[in-house]
């Protein structure tokens, strides 16, 4: 295909891009006459994909009228030749995967009439599965990336900048120019052509790498702000060779985490997390123990069952502490009375279970300690069992920071004139110290590739778009090494370029459709086998090797970092990772599991430093660390160690779009070579205050509202109202113990509801607290599947946020206690069968239908909000404003629109947008109440093509999409009439309550089970 | 003998100058000063509207009000091409504003058809002077409340939905939602509330088409008045009617605000369902309505000389039953407390305990004084004849009605039964000025009345005078402090009223 | 009003139609200054046999009922009617639109709730009788009546203000314009009147 | 008393009597008239029915349908296995067309757009609200028949709308849906199928067929999530 025919035709799937002569005809007959740009007018869009985008709003306008307008003339256009196995209308579903940090999550990816909408994990791979072929979860940051590939603010043209100027133009004018480098290249071989990459495992990138080098002599370089690398170090440090370890959560019945976040921070969580839960309170198992000793507050940490926060300065100490009771020769660090009594039980714990237990270290500390961790877990007989070591890919190259820092020497020396950068930001996330952005003046040449034209593309002489990883083909592997191919779900929207299509380009290769680059890597897969691994999205066995070889003990620590003073210590945002997905309106309106912050970054202390201070939330401080220093509002966060305070990375871009640009501050700022992870900081009050925006706890914090709050939340590992819960310990001598309510009686209602909602079905779902890592996957599956908007900083502020799933999160014990017990507990509509919110509608647009589902009927709500004020779970949502039209940026005063309400989104909502909504649910208009419906309409596409086929329906069929994201699979549902389905076993469950049910009498369908937590009390204190 | 009453009356009135409060059982206390005769009444009354230009004072306000109402007018527009959103409410807070400000309305609704009702009821003479006015309150009101249902929904270009009309898709609507009472309640409050005022009206619009010299007001006060022309038939089923309407309008006006108070009281929010509210609601309501009339009667008979017809008296009376109402309320707010806390349920007991003690307070302590502390004034006879108190009483009391509504409606909505989703609420600048414009809205249709239509029900007010009855037979009046003519039996023959002969 | 009225006929029923055209004698209009000197006339009047008569006062004057011998009006009773009729038809409303036409499923309650029908039963009830109160006594009275030959009158202007009249009607068996003038007159009338039509 | 209550007052004419009864009347009626025509403007029955677009194709169903009987899944093929009926794509045309009448200039446009590639732009005639799910194959597969929404299509020359669509209308279906159901022994397709004269066959056919598609009970069938998600 010519470049420019790539270009017009931009709508398009799978079969098209196999090149097979029927598709191309097929494919440039449907699209011969669009321009990239038609994406944005009407007739760009069959009828079909047409009134299913715009169709909720649209057909609003019909009800709005009592369908007294006809609606506007619409056009069908068919195809003229309909590709094969297609049926229109019906979604297909393609595996896939997504490469972050060098390492890919698994993912399938739903599809509709070329419109890739949904994100899912693939739950045929084993990094993903959360049950076997039925469902995968991936975490929310790969969902969102749908929402990164439509996103109307990627760069859309080849800009150049050599010359001060910017100059748009296009991937021929780029080539043709860059033919005079290469020239220069091939006729100087030694002019320094250095390639700057993102981490990855791609064979196809290798092979390309390696087809460059051949070409003239090319150095390679690799970065990553959020770089694993310590680990890989000490781990050769101590084996001889660089290894990746992975961990089995699941055979593991003591953890101990050092500063790690397997289950939050890992590239493999999604997998660890589904190894984690294996190993909590279930029929099979006992309950594991995980002890977390950690400089910050993780999801791991914050499941936990013994979590003791310290200064990451103490860590080292207190791993060598273990070291040396676990019997190897490492120098006893000394130990504070608590460390000392935190450890006691930890090593009898550790003794008691060698073989069954594990210790693992956080990335960011340095790789002595990993080697030591090593040791330790060879000690304990944790390699083989409950560890396996790997094979590590590119095995020879460098540590990614000093990768950096030598390209950045060699710059600053003149010695490199063209520079090509594939992805990445390091003109935004490099060490400050390195100055990269001022050293890539240097470079006669230098290209980037990127999604975005930001921080580092303005740095260079050219800008390249890149294609999404959804947009063009290419390889990666999971982080046991199995590989995956990244199938493209649709041609490039903005004409962008994959990675390997820049390095096939500049190898001089013939091929330059991603398609033919990737398929050569894997010239040895015949075509049947090809289509196999395209439809498993794995090749089998293709995993690395293990190694095995004798683990040299002696490691020593470097000496422990300073007692006194504050620390800083920089975090990998829950959201943002290292500040690639500031552009996502769905990653920043996502609450941080923790601190619950939107569209920000904070300091996070501890509530003890916070009143050393004279601080409260929102107050400015100023945190120093060398030269350096920022002003942030300050967050305080229960659990948070001491004397640290979390900075996360990744906000405060200057060019992150209309969305990520100056959200939060940056906090690169702080970081350089010298400390990359933690340092000791000062830290002041400004007295200045900003007002955070938060998705709970916000405002209204006053003494009176805290303790009622942690009244109704309860003491550490005791129930209450609100949350049951109970220690294994306790719920083995009691199981009886969660049928009884707070006053010991069983509680009985004297209202029977006259009638049950089960035919033919009876839905309901069960949520089991002692699952839930509160990692809010589900919350952006459930934006995805539901077409669910974003509001806004200034409407969070208003408590306006969207979200039809939320994660509870409170924290329990006094307010001096540094290690308070985090309970997530998920809240979706629990679909009341005597439900409130019904009742007091005028209109009745919300209802029950026979299956015990409340539904919301949108085109016939007025909007009260009475539904609302009357649901006790406060679930439901109100559009006060035109969410989707909304610039979620400035919306401080919103203009007024002048027409018909109806006709809002369909004349300010961007066609690119409208096309990732999911056609199968309304797009809700302003003025209407929405909330969880169980995802109805996944429910009846499978009863009613069930039903059409004759087939019975099998428990686990349907699976909402919060469900089937859910990495620890703490969310069941299904069909109560079914006594032999797993929603009606959990039910069933001892565990089981219903929330304010016993006040309130509301009879919901959906359940919790309570949570069971397995603290070891001496640990505790 | 016939003459004694007469004369022994005038010597009272010029003793106390014009002070009729005197409760001496010796004497019936005039309901009208001054020694007014009918004609006098009718040239006080009609010379408002006869007069060639009414006072500054009312080209004042009357600039303030339509300042006001043209805010409004921007108000309500901005809000129906921009959403709800323009207000403050919130997630826990659906309801704010708009809903305070429509019970606020309805309540002040309430004395009107109070006063003309129930106290017609009970034989309260002294409600002739102030019943009109009241009675157009009552309506403008009405009008300001209505308004706010209307504007909160999402989307109002639907409200109509809340009616049940038949359409294409076969939809009805959901007739347990209290809301769907409200629309009934009020809608029907409205409607005889206004016909109540008519229908009184009617004689004194005869009165001013008679009176008129131009021929247009000749013509429309002509057609208003319906041709009526005091046939004594006319008369007869008049008053039937009329009373048969008090009778119906009693229990409406009752039911009227314990119907608004179910919005609340059907629903389960701690702080909302509590079984106190209607006799609450009504309690607040005729005592925020009385402030109301207060608010309006104290200028009102200042600038148009009404002194003799709105008397001394007649501002005791109000004072008296605006002190006892504001107690009433007082004593709810203690019950809720106690049930709160009686109940034992955690939710509703911390609900009041952060009513009283929470971030809130300050309005919660604005609404008790007003109510409850600021009316005792009243206790003093010096306070309830000094107009400036009285106003400032009045002013108390829709303050302090609003700050009611207010802590009962959002303030319970930001802290229910998951702390989780507690959060505060904060008007935004859209919900004040709408609540500013209403007022406008108000102002103006009051003002208005004055300047064209009868504001004392003459014909009633003179049936108070002594010469309304026929001579011959006060014996049994002589010792009554107020007395109806309609009390007497016919003199010569002593058969029943209404008995066929 | 043909219940209503046995003994005296009312006036205004030959008066308010259209038919006549040509100037006629309606009838004679004799004014009094105080209520006492009217109902003692009328006293006289209804003594003296007259049938067709009527007393027009700015206000109602008590006992003048029984001294014209108006019998009670059936307003009362067509209230009543009106008042249950709202009632059915409140109840019927709500029964027609929840549970016959389109029963919806709400919350687990009964698709009759006849509890939550209470309060709209009771506004119907009071709308009805509400509006029959007024328009019965309109009707009953026959108003709205814009054109009355009694408005010709000057002096009648003042019947809503301060002055009292008796009206006798020229279709009284016993009237004579001469007869019956000289008889309003020593009645106490300070002016007769004669209306013509 | 001033001098003017002596001037000649002002009468109104005696035509005035009828003046106020009559704007009752009027307003009365009106109240009744107005929205009776307002209603039946407004109803899709005037404002959808019988919508009849001219084609970019002179396509006649009356002809493909009628006359040379071709069945509605040999064009709509994904009735019964999808949520909405898809046109047929050119190629379909094409394999008929490529030899009869392949000079016919009212197939130019398909011939066209089998040339180019560019589709058939087609108008649509059957239209509902998009918060309206409807299914064709949950109907189709039990026993409703294209005729019962589209009508006589196999005797239209150009397609138009024959029933409302309205909501009321499904309702009507939906609340009973017996008389609407035909045997599976009968294509869903037949346009000449009739339910038995006799009522009582038909009462019982009804009953037997709702049993055999088993069809939902009304309270079902009209649940707001039936149709609307």
């Amino acid at each position: 295909m010519k470049h420019h025919s790539a270009q017009r035709e931009y709508w398009r799937s799978l079969e098209h891009l196999a090149n097979t002569p029927e598709i191309q005809q097929s494919a440039s007959a449907e699209f011969a006459s669009y321009e990239p740009d038609g994406m944005l007018s009407m007739s760009s869009l069959t009828r079909r994909r047409f009134m299913k985008l715009m169709g909720a709003s649209m057909a609003l306008a019909g009800l709005s009228l009592n369908g007294c307008r006809r609606w506007p003339e619409a056009k069908l256009a068919p195809y003229t030749s309909t590709p094969p196995n297609r049926i229109p209308g019906i979604p297909e579903q393609y595996a896939t995967m997504m490469e972050l940090g060098g390492v890919g999550s698994p993912l399938l990816v739903t599809s509709y009439d070329g419109r890739p909408i949904k994100i899912e994990g693939n739950p045929t791979h084993p990094f993903s599965e959360t049950v076997k072929g039925r469902s995968g979860a991936a975490d929310a940051i790969a969902q969102a990336s749908i929402l990164e590939m439509y996103d109307p603010d990627r760069s859309k043209a080849v800009i150049n900048r050599s010359g001060g100027n910017e100059i748009a133009t296009d991937w021929d004018h780029f080539t043709s120019a860059m033919s005079s480098t290469i020239d220069s290249l091939t006729a100087s071989p030694g002019s320094g052509l250095a390639i700057l990459c993102e981490a990855t495992a791609s064979l196809t990138t290798t092979r390309l790498k390696a087809a460059l080098a051949k070409r003239f002599p090319t150095a390679f370089y690799e970065y990553e702000a959020l770089s694993r690398d310590n680990e890989r170090v000490g781990i050769k440090s101590a084996l001889g060779q660089p290894a990746r370890q992975v961990l089995h959560l699941d055979k593991a019945a003591v953890v101990v985490l050092l500063d790690a976040d397997p289950l939050g921070a890992h590239p493999a969580h999604v997998r660890y997390a589904g190894d984690w839960v294996k190993h909590r309170p279930n029929k099979e198992k006992e309950t594991s123990r995980v002890y977390a000793i950690e400089s910050a507050m993780t999801i791991s940490g914050s499941v936990a069952d013994c979590r003791m926060g310290v200064r990451p300065s103490r860590v080292g100490a207190i791993l060598s502490a273990i070291a040396a009771q676990v019997g190897l020769a490492a120098a006893a660090a000394s130990l504070t009375a608590e460390e000392e009594a935190f450890i006691k039980p930890l090593i009898a714990d550790l003794s008691a279970n060698s073989g069954k237990s594990l210790v693992a270290v956080g990335p960011h500390h340095p790789a002595e300690m990993h080697a030591m961790a090593l040791a330790i877990n060879d000690k304990i007989g944790a390699i083989g069992s409950t560890l396996t070591l790997l094979e590590e890919p590119n095995a020879d190259r460098p540590h990614h920071f000093d990768s950096l820092a030598d390209l950045t020497k060699k710059l600053k020396a003149k010695q490199i004139d063209t520079l090509v950068i594939l992805g990445g930001n390091p003109a935004y996330d490099a060490p400050t110290d390195l100055d990269f952005a001022g050293a890539l003046k240097n470079a006669k040449t230098s290209i980037h590739l990127s999604l975005y034209d930001n921080e580092t593309s303005h740095a260079c002489t050219w800008h390249v778009p890149r294609a999404h990883y959804l947009e063009a083909w290419g390889d990666a592997r999971a982080w046991d090494g199995t590989v995956s191919i990244c199938q493209p779900l649709i041609e490039p929207l903005y004409n962008g370029k994959s990675s390997d299509q820049m390095l096939a380009f500049f190898a001089g290769e013939p091929e330059t459709e991603s398609d033919a680059i990737v398929r050569k890597t894997f010239a040895d897969i015949d075509d049947l086998a090809w289509r196999r691994v395209l439809n498993d999205g794995l090749v089998k066995d293709s995993g690395f090797k293990k190694v095995s070889a004798t683990i040299n003990s002696s490691a020593a620590l470097p000496a422990a970092g300073g007692q006194s003073g504050y620390e800083v210590r920089f975090l990998q945002d829950s959201k943002l990772y290292d500040g690639r997905f500031a552009t996502s309106g769905w990653l920043q309106e996502l609450p941080d599991p923790l601190s619950k912050i939107v569209w920000d970054n904070a300091v996070l202390v501890s509530p003890r430093d916070a009143a050393g201070l004279g601080v409260g939330v929102g107050d400015m401080l100023k945190v120093t660390v060398g030269g350096a220093s920022v002003e942030m509002p300050a967050f305080v966060l229960p659990g948070q160690p001491v004397g640290v305070i979390g900075l996360a990375l990744g906000y405060g871009r200057t060019m992150g779009e209309h969305i990520g640009s100056d959200v939060g501050v940056n906090t690169y700022a702080l970081r350089t070579t010298g400390a990359m992870y933690f340092t000791s900081a000062q830290v002041t009050a400004t007295g200045a205050y900003y007002d955070l925006a938060t998705t709970q706890d916000h405002h209204l914090f006053d003494q009176l509202g805290i303790q009622e709050r942690q009244a109704r939340v309860g003491e550490k590992h005791k129930s209450a109202e609100i949350i049951r819960e109970a220690t294994a310990a306790e719920y083995k001598r009691d199981p009886q113990l969660f049928q009884r309510n707070e006053e010991g009686g069983i509680s009985l209602q004297l209202y029977e509801p006259p009638r049950r909602f089960n035919d033919p079905h009876a839905w309901g779902m069960a949520i089991d607290l002692s699952r839930c890592i509160g990692c809010h996957a589900c919350v952006i599956a459930c934006q995805a599947e539901n077409n669910v908007p974003i509001v806004g900083r200034d409407n969070v502020l208003k408590s306006r946020q969207m979200h039809w799933i939320r994660i509870d999160r409170y924290f329990k014990g006094d307010a001096e206690d540094p290690n308070p017990e985090v309970v997530f507990q998920p809240v979706a509509c629990q679909q009341c069968e005597n439900a409130p919110c019904e009742e007091v509608c005028p209109v009745g647009a919300t209802t029950h239908d026979t299956e015990g589902l409340n539904v919301m009927v949108y085109n016939r709500c007025v909007g009260t909000r009475y539904c609302s004020n009357n649901c006790p779970y406060k679930v439901r949502r109100f559009n006060y404003l035109d969410w989707h039209s909304q610039d979620p940026r400035h919306d401080k005063y919103p203009k007024p629109w002048l027409g018909l309400p109806d006709t809002q989104q369909i004349e300010t909502v961007p066609m690119v947008e409208r096309m990732m909504y999911n056609p199968e649910v309304t797009v809700r208009m302003r003025g209407v109440m929405e909330k969880c419906t169980f995802c109805i309409q996944r429910i009846h596409n499978t009863t009613i093509a069930k039903r059409a086929r004759g087939e019975e329906l099998k428990d686990g069929e349907i699976m909402t999409a919060c469900q089937q994201s859910c990495p620890t699979q703490a969310i069941v549902f299904g069909d109560l009439n079914d006594a032999n389905s797993k929603v009606s076993k959990w039910h069933q469950d001892k565990r089981a309550y219903s929330l304010l049910d016993a006040d309130l009498n509301t009879k919901p369908r959906n359940r919790y089970l309570a949570k069971i937590s397995n603290p070891n009390d001496e640990a505790n204190g | 003998m016939a003459s004694v009453p007469t004369t022994e009356f005038i010597r009272i009135a010029e003793q106390t100058e014009g002070d009729n409060t005197t409760d001496d059982p010796r004497f019936r206390a005039p309901l009208v000063t001054g020694g007014k005769n009918f004609a006098a009444v009718t040239e006080t009354v009609a010379n408002i509207a006869e007069r060639p230009a009414p006072p500054q004072a009312w080209y004042v306000a009357m600039g303030v009000s339509l300042a006001l109402l043209g805010l409004l007018g921007a108000m309500v527009g901005y809000l129906i091409l921009t959403g709800v959103g323009v207000w403050g409410n919130n997630q826990p807070v659906g309801w704010a504003f708009g809903i305070v400000n429509f019970v606020f309305w309805v309540g002040i609704g309430h004395a009107g058809t109070l006063i003309s009702a129930i106290l017609y009821l009970f034989r309260q003479n002294w409600r002739t002077g102030i019943n009109r006015l009241a009675e157009a309150m009552t309506i403008f009101a009405v009008i300001c409340a209505a308004l706010f249902p209307g504007i909160h929904v999402g989307r109002p270009w639907l409200a109509y939905w809340l009616f049940p009309i038949p359409d294409q898709m076969n939809l009805w609507p959901q007739f347990r939602s209290p809301l769907m009472w409200d629309v009934f309640a009020v809608g029907t409050y409205a409607t005889v509330s206004l016909l109540f005022w008519y229908v009184g009206m009617v004689p004194d619009i005869a009165t001013f088409r008679d009176r008129s010299k131009s021929k247009i007001k000749q013509v429309v006060y002509g057609i208003f008045a319906l041709g009526w022309n005091g046939s004594s038939r006319h008369w007869h089923r008049y008053e039937r009617a009329y009373l048969l309407l008090a009778a119906i309008a009693t229990p409406l006006v009752l039911s009227v605000h314990s119907t608004v108070s179910f919005d609340m009281a059907v629903s389960q929010i701690p702080g909302w369902h509590t079984t106190v509210f209607p006799p609450y609601f009504v309690a607040g309501a005729i005592y925020g309505g009385f402030a109301m009339v207060i608010f309006l009667v104290v200028p009102a008979r200042e600038l148009f000389g009404l002194k003799d017809i709105i008397t001394k008296r007649h501002m005791d009376n109000m004072a008296k039953i605006t002190m006892a109402t504001s107690m009433m309320v007082g004593y709810s707010y203690m019950t809720e407390f106690f049930i709160a806390g009686y109940s034992g349920d955690r939710n509703e007991a911390f609900t009041f305990h952060n009513r009283a003690l929470g971030p809130y307070c300050w309005s919660w302590c604005v609404m008790f004084f007003c109510n409850v502390v600021a009316p005792q004034v009243l206790w003093s006879k010096k306070c309830r004849m000094n107009m400036w108190i009285m106003w400032v009483v009045g002013i108390c009391g829709n303050v302090g009605m609003w700050f009611e509504r207010f802590e009962i409606i959002p303030e319970s909505l930001t802290r229910d039964f998951l702390p989780s989703s507690w959060h505060a609420y904060w008007p935004t600048w859209v919900d004040l000025c709408t609540l500013a414009g209403s007022f406008g809205l108000f102002m103006t249709l009051f003002l208005l009345f004055c300047r064209y239509l009868p504001t004392v029900a003459m014909a009633e007010v003179k049936t108070m005078l002594p010469e309304a009855h026929a001579h011959g037979a006060h014996s049994a009046d002589e010792k009554r402090t107020d007395y109806r003519p309609d009390e007497h039996h016919d003199p010569d023959t002593d058969a029943p009223r209404f008995a066929n002969r | 009003m043909t219940t209503d009225l046995k003994e005296t006929h009312d006036p205004h029923e030959e008066t308010n139609g259209v038919e006549s055209t040509e100037p006629m004698l309606t009838g004679l209009l004799g004014e009094f200054a105080d209520v006492t000197g009217v109902v003692e006339a009328a006293r006289k009047t209804r003594s003296a046999g007259y049938k067709v008569w009527d007393v027009h006062s700015p206000f109602p004057i008590h006992g003048i009922d029984a001294v014209i011998g108006i019998r009670p009006t059936i307003l009362p009773w067509l209230v009543l009617i009106g008042g249950v009729t709202g009632a059915s038809c409140g109840f019927l409303l709500q029964w027609f639109c929840n549970t016959f036409d389109y029963p919806i499923l709400v919350s687990a309650k009964p698709m009759l709730s006849l509890p939550a029908d209470v309060p709209i039963i009771f506004e119907c009830a009071v709308l009805f009788s509400a509006l029959t109160a007024v328009f019965g006594m309109l009707a009953l009275n026959r108003l709205p009546l814009l054109y009355n030959p009694l408005f010709k009158s000057a002096h009648f202007r003042r019947v809503t203000n301060d002055r009292f009249f008796i009206w006798i009607d020229a279709s009284d068996a016993k009237f004579d314009e001469k007869s019956t003038a000289e008889f309003l007159s020593s009645a106490g009338a300070t002016g007769v009147e004669r209306i013509e039509d | 008393m001033t001098q003017e209550w002596y001037e000649q007052p002002f009468v109104f004419p005696k035509w005035a009597n009828f003046l106020l009864p009559g704007i009752v009347l009027a307003v009365v009626g009106g109240l009744f008239y107005v929205p009776t025509v307002v209603g039946l403007g407004a109803s899709p029955k005037t404002t959808a029915v019988g919508y009849e677009p001219v084609q970019p194709v002179p396509y006649s169903h009356a002809l493909h349908a009628g006359k040379l009987g071709i069945d509605c899944r040999y064009c709509h093929t994904t009735v019964e296995k999808a949520n909405f009926a898809s046109l047929p794509p050119t190629e379909t045309c094409m394999n008929c067309h490529t030899n009869i009448r392949t000079e016919s200039q009212a197939l130019a446009p398909v011939r066209e757009s089998w040339a180019t590639g560019k589709p058939v732009e087609w108008i649509q005639v059957h239209n509902l609200p998009q918060y309206v799910y409807f299914s064709h194959q949950a109907h189709v597969n039990h026993g409703v028949g294209c005729i019962e929404c589209h009508g006589r299509i196999d005797q239209m020359e150009r397609v138009y709308q024959v029933k409302p669509l309205s909501m009321g209308w499904c309702l009507g279906c939906h609340r009973d849906p017996g008389p609407h159901l035909r045997p599976k022994t009968v294509a869903v397709t037949d346009m000449n199928w009739t339910p038995p004269a006799d009522p009582t066959d038909a009462e019982n056919l009804a009953e037997q067929l709702l049993k055999d598609y088993s069809i939902h009970d009304k309270a079902y069938m009209q649940s707001c999530s039936t149709c609307h998600r």
